[in-house]
């Protein structure tokens, strides 16, 4: 059984919540599944050619959305954390700029979905290659102690896979020697494309690696948005009052694909993925909410519909604007005019 | 032209790739494939579906995340007799690998002279044309092929990647195969059944003529021959070589082609600037120059980081046909 | 030439990169060093000498071990409004990095299409005849040209390193600063006095002739300068182009000279095939094919992977003052 | 005061070892220090360009070579382990042969030297990149189980610096998830070049970051060759009998400077080198040794005398021999013959 219906059952913890930031989290999540459902939608229409999706990750990421202090700290993400920018203010039409490649994303259609970049909310550009952008993360929060800036402090996430690669252990050391202000958070849904947890690692708990560094390492359940939201914030706070950084590991699931050019069912049973979804975040979150009078069930339904016709008007609107052009492959090589060799 | 036994069997570029490694591992116990998802899932592309079963999981490791320990890892197995052959799932991701297959792999016989070696492929899906968009389009060839100590590899029909491919894994040295992902599924011909070796180091004339050469490697290739057929019926005749080898480079049938033809046009996807069309340029400069009744002319990629996802942009990048016919006619005509 | 205010002072290239850092460090605060032994130890060559105490350890940061991180963890200072400048401790370690160059630091403009730019410079001291062996004797220009996004500048003299390096650190973008480790005590020259900068992408005619165009870069520009006044002596003309800048490359320089020379040889101490030599060869059989009188020729270091510890293979890849002077007499007369 | 010494005043523990084999440390320990000795006297005589120095390894060394099973186990070094390759067999001809670059050299007067390679005593060839080695003792240690070659153990030590670097976490995640026959060994002597370890990690010891991969790790004293052999000797046969990986730290010393190129006065006092040269491993192994009654003040003269004659001879033999030939430049690039692009 899924632990935060266990939570519920047991004695509800709302972590100095108020109502209304409960029900954000619910939203935030319900829109976070409505724009992941939208993606795969238009990729089985023609209309796009990949999707990718986060289904199972909506707990951790809502949790650390409100962990997150807008127009404060950084978030350097990676590509499955479409809740968590959406969380943070990310405008739904820009994920859907980015789906439909159009000219007005703002990578300016060269990146595929799911690599985000918004400078003005605080969202560093990141690239496909995992874990590349766990050193810039670390250059950010060195910047942030350099400058003084006390108070800030960066977020950086990714995959259980992601902590494997080399430059994953020389960041999370770099930080660890220098106490910078920075949140390692691991979204571990114990798949990496194919790849089981068991091959990828000897422990079974990512947080387990903190040690080597001489970090605090926390594990927690990543499928209950408010116990997320707990973890997250602590180890913000630390960070931002200068005690350093941590590693969190929020175990959740990946409940579709790897993405629309991976098909599941290679690797793992329908039974499998069906015991996953047994434990869907959105539907325990929903039922802890109901049974402590937080929403009604006409609430979420109006949740729902409200998120549904955001997604909807950013469909239309993205699909309405135009392709880059072929001029714009030239643009932003270098600072200033570029002609290429000819 | 390639040499082709009597029997053959006809396949895509992924079947050639596929039942080069499926014969590999089942002839030689020495042999094992290690990469990101080869396992279970059988390679993104399917290359290595059911191998795991068949061989076992010692001799289709799913490795951990991780591409500097998939090379350097399977560099140690080949310096310890093993025969491995490493992919990296997606060229973009070789970065962070270069250390050892520049530093390490690239140098293992020589800096101990002879003491030990490194009989090791790696292989890797490079290219563009399938929206891969900055992340997984991209073209490495010319940032190894400077490198002495590898092998580079690039063939564009299934037989060829039989062969080499073949050539490959039996080679002492390290060989980095470069297979053009857009070809997978798009290339189909006729490949030797039965053991089938080509040497690596030669250039394939893929269709002679006699006014224009056109050297290119990959995809293109195939545009090149289509291009070069069209303008036949113009009375245009255009020889095709297929690079295939980028290092050890084919030096002698490119010099023969142009000195037959005095004009030189080569083609590649990857980037212009310093790509390997320059080092085919510059060695045609040294040694032919005055056998030339025309400028050496490069067709290439642009000079930006990489095409974008939309296909605006992707289209931009990439050379088509119609272009590639226009550069050979007004080469033909200058 | 380059254009020298009225006060100089006279210095070698180490103290020229050491000087040029320092004001940097003095008139931005934005601006740190990080790199191994960067700190206490003052780097291996001592260029950071003092900067510990004069600037403290926030700015003066001894990095752990680790190639990838120094670079990454600049990025990411760069892409949050600091002024990196990182060390790679000799060029042979760069490998490491390659990943956050190549991959990372050249594309990051690009792919946010100017959301993030990445003002990086990452220096780094290269090349042979000091004894350093395999893994302390290498180029590496050619691994990294062929990238867009990035700029690399390799600078012969002092005062085209004060020039080159002030403008490389107040760039935009990432630049790849490169120092021959065989000129930093050899090579002396008066350097500007003041705020000096050289535009990134300018070639510099050396010396100038008739007779014969060479381009080159780093330690080999002072050999093929001693070389071609060897030559004046018997009445022959050479011109020298210092490319120092390797991308992006002087086109109209390098192609101006050698419409007046009609003769091109190249010189450089990387491997030949691949080099930059290749590009530049490339560019002018495009560009100027029927300005030539004599093939292209390049002399460069022969396509081994390194050049050995031993005297005697360390003379065998280098290239000698005679040796230069023969293939520019050869050259000339053809 | 030196943790052997006290070993000795408070009972001499001799972990199963004959008289002979503990003489056979000391004389490796000699003549380690010995051709340590004569590297960096050459060098001062102008002979040869450049030397590297061991001292302060010799016990972690001399116990790591008694622990080390020739003609079966693999050992991938690093460059400064002098007196670990001299202790399982390597000719003290090779060493000298390398220092003068001479082309009998292994490498052919290629590498730097102590960049040993000796195929026929099972020594692989290494670079000079740190921690480039650490995958390759991997994939050696990976080919021995595919095998099932049981009872090898592939033995790979590098420094505390060399901790940092991806390829080594890399390589040790690698191996703990398939359990291979290796065991990592640092030896840590607290500098990286000028770098201290608290600029290279947050942690007190290298071994703590065992935790990380599943690990265990064991932290012994370095400068004591019975007590490394123990550890070592223990860790081998883990690997040996199938249990999987280790990850040791010896604790040592540097006494010298990095290299010939290097100078320590530019980074820390003489008074530290003077009190970390107090616990010189070969002064406390020759006390214990003596109050034990292992050997007297006779023996430690004539072992002295013969690892200074055994040096005096390789070395001279290495100096009559000729340089590599020019031609030699173009050999072994590949197999066969090679015709370099001209
Ligand atoms: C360097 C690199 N190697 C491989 C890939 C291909 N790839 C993309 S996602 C992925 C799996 C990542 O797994 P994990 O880190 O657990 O994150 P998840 O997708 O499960 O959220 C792989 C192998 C890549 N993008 N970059
Ligand atoms: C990849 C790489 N980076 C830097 C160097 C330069 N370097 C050589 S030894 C060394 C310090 C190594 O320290 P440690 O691993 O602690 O070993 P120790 O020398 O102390 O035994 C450095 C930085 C190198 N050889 N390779
Ligand atoms: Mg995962
Ligand atoms: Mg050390």
């Amino acid at each position: 059984m899924a632990k935060a219906v266990t939570a519920a059952a047991t004695g509800f913890e709302r972590y100095g919540l108020s109502d209304d930031q409960l029900v954000a989290i619910l939203r935030n999540m319900l829109l976070q599944r409505t724009v992941d459902n939208r993606g795969f939608q238009l990729n089985r229409q023609g209309k796009i050619p990949f999707a990718l999706g986060s289904e199972g990750h909506e707990a951790v990421q809502a949790g650390a959305a409100l962990a997150f202090q807008r127009g404060s700290d950084i978030l350097v993400p990676y590509y499955r954390d479409l809740g968590l920018v959406l969380g943070i203010g990310m405008p739904i039409l820009e994920l859907l700029l980015s789906l439909f490649a159009r000219g007005a994303d703002r990578s300016g259609g060269r990146q595929f979905p799911n690599h985000y970049t918004n400078r003005d909310i605080g969202v560093m550009s990141i690239s496909s290659i995992i874990a590349a952008h766990v050193p810039h993360a670390v250059g950010a929060a060195y910047a942030i102690k350099f400058r003084g800036e006390g108070g800030r402090a960066v977020l950086t996430t990714f995959g259980e896979g992601a902590t494997s690669e080399g430059e994953w252990h020389e960041s999370v050391n770099f930080a660890a020697v220098h106490g910078l202000p920075i949140v390692f958070l691991c979204q571990n849904n114990e798949f990496a494309i194919s790849v089981p947890q068991a091959k990828q690692m000897h422990v079974k708990d990512v947080a387990q690696k903190a040690a080597g560094y001489g970090l605090p390492g926390e594990t927690f359940d990543g499928l209950d948005p408010l116990v997320s939201y707990d973890a997250i914030r602590r180890a913000m706070e630390r960070a931002r009052s200068g005690e350093g950084p941590t590693l969190l590991e929020g175990k959740c699931a990946r409940f579709l694909s790897h993405s629309t050019d991976d098909d599941d069912r290679t690797y793992r049973s329908r039974e499998a993925v069906l015991e996953l979804r047994k434990r869907d975040p959105i539907a325990s979150y929903e039922t802890v909410l109901l049974a402590n009078g937080i929403v009604d069930q006409a609430r979420i339904e109006a949740l729902r519909r409200e998120v549904l016709a955001a997604t909807n008007e950013a469909t239309d609107e993205a699909e309405a604007m135009p392709l880059p052009t072929q001029a714009d492959l030239y643009r932003n090589v270098y600072a200033g005019d570029y002609e290429p060799w000819q | 032209m390639a040499v082709v036994s009597a029997a053959t069997r006809e396949m895509n570029n992924v079947e050639a790739v596929r039942e080069t490694l499926h014969d590999a591992l089942a002839n030689d116990p020495r042999t094992v494939i290690l990469g990101e998802d080869v396992g279970a899932r059988g390679n993104v592309f399917l290359i290595t579906k059911g191998f795991l079963e068949e061989f076992g999981p010692e001799r289709i490791i799913d490795t951990p995340l991780a591409e500097a320990s998939i090379v350097g890892v399977a560099i140690g197995m080949a310096m310890e007799g093993m025969r491995p052959i490493a992919e990296i799932q997606f060229a973009d991701f070789i970065y962070p690998a270069f250390n050892q297959i520049v530093g390490e792999a690239a140098k293992t016989r020589y800096r101990s002279n002879g003491d030990y070696t490194c009989p090791l492929v790696i292989r890797t899906p490079y290219g563009g044309g399938v929206r891969g968009a900055l992340s997984h389009s991209v073209s490495v060839e010319a940032l190894f092929y400077h490198v002495p100590g590898l092998k580079i590899v690039a063939p564009s029909t299934p037989a060829d990647i039989k062969g080499l491919l073949t050539a490959a894994i039996e080679d002492p040295d390290p060989v980095l195969f470069l297979e053009h992902k857009k070809t997978y599924r798009l290339v189909k011909g006729p490949v030797p059944e039965g053991h089938f070796v080509l040497p690596i180091g030669r250039a394939d004339v893929k269709k002679e003529g006699s006014q224009l050469t056109v050297v290119s490697y990959g995809l293109y290739v195939h545009q090149a021959l289509d291009a070069a057929r069209q303008l036949e019926g113009e009375g245009v005749s255009v020889e095709v070589i297929d690079l295939r080898s980028i290092r050890p480079m084919d030096r002698e049938t490119i010099l023969e082609s142009v000195r037959k033809t005095r004009k030189l046009l080569i083609i590649h996807e990857d980037n212009k600037f310093g790509g390997v069309g320059a080092e085919i340029a510059a060695m045609v400069a040294e040694e032919a120059l005055f056998d030339l009744d025309a400028p050496i002319r490069r067709l290439a990629g642009p000079d930006v980081p990489a095409m974008g996802y939309a296909i605006t942009l992707e289209e931009e990048f990439m050379i088509s046909t119609p272009r590639m016919r226009e550069a050979m006619r007004e080469l033909v005509q200058f």
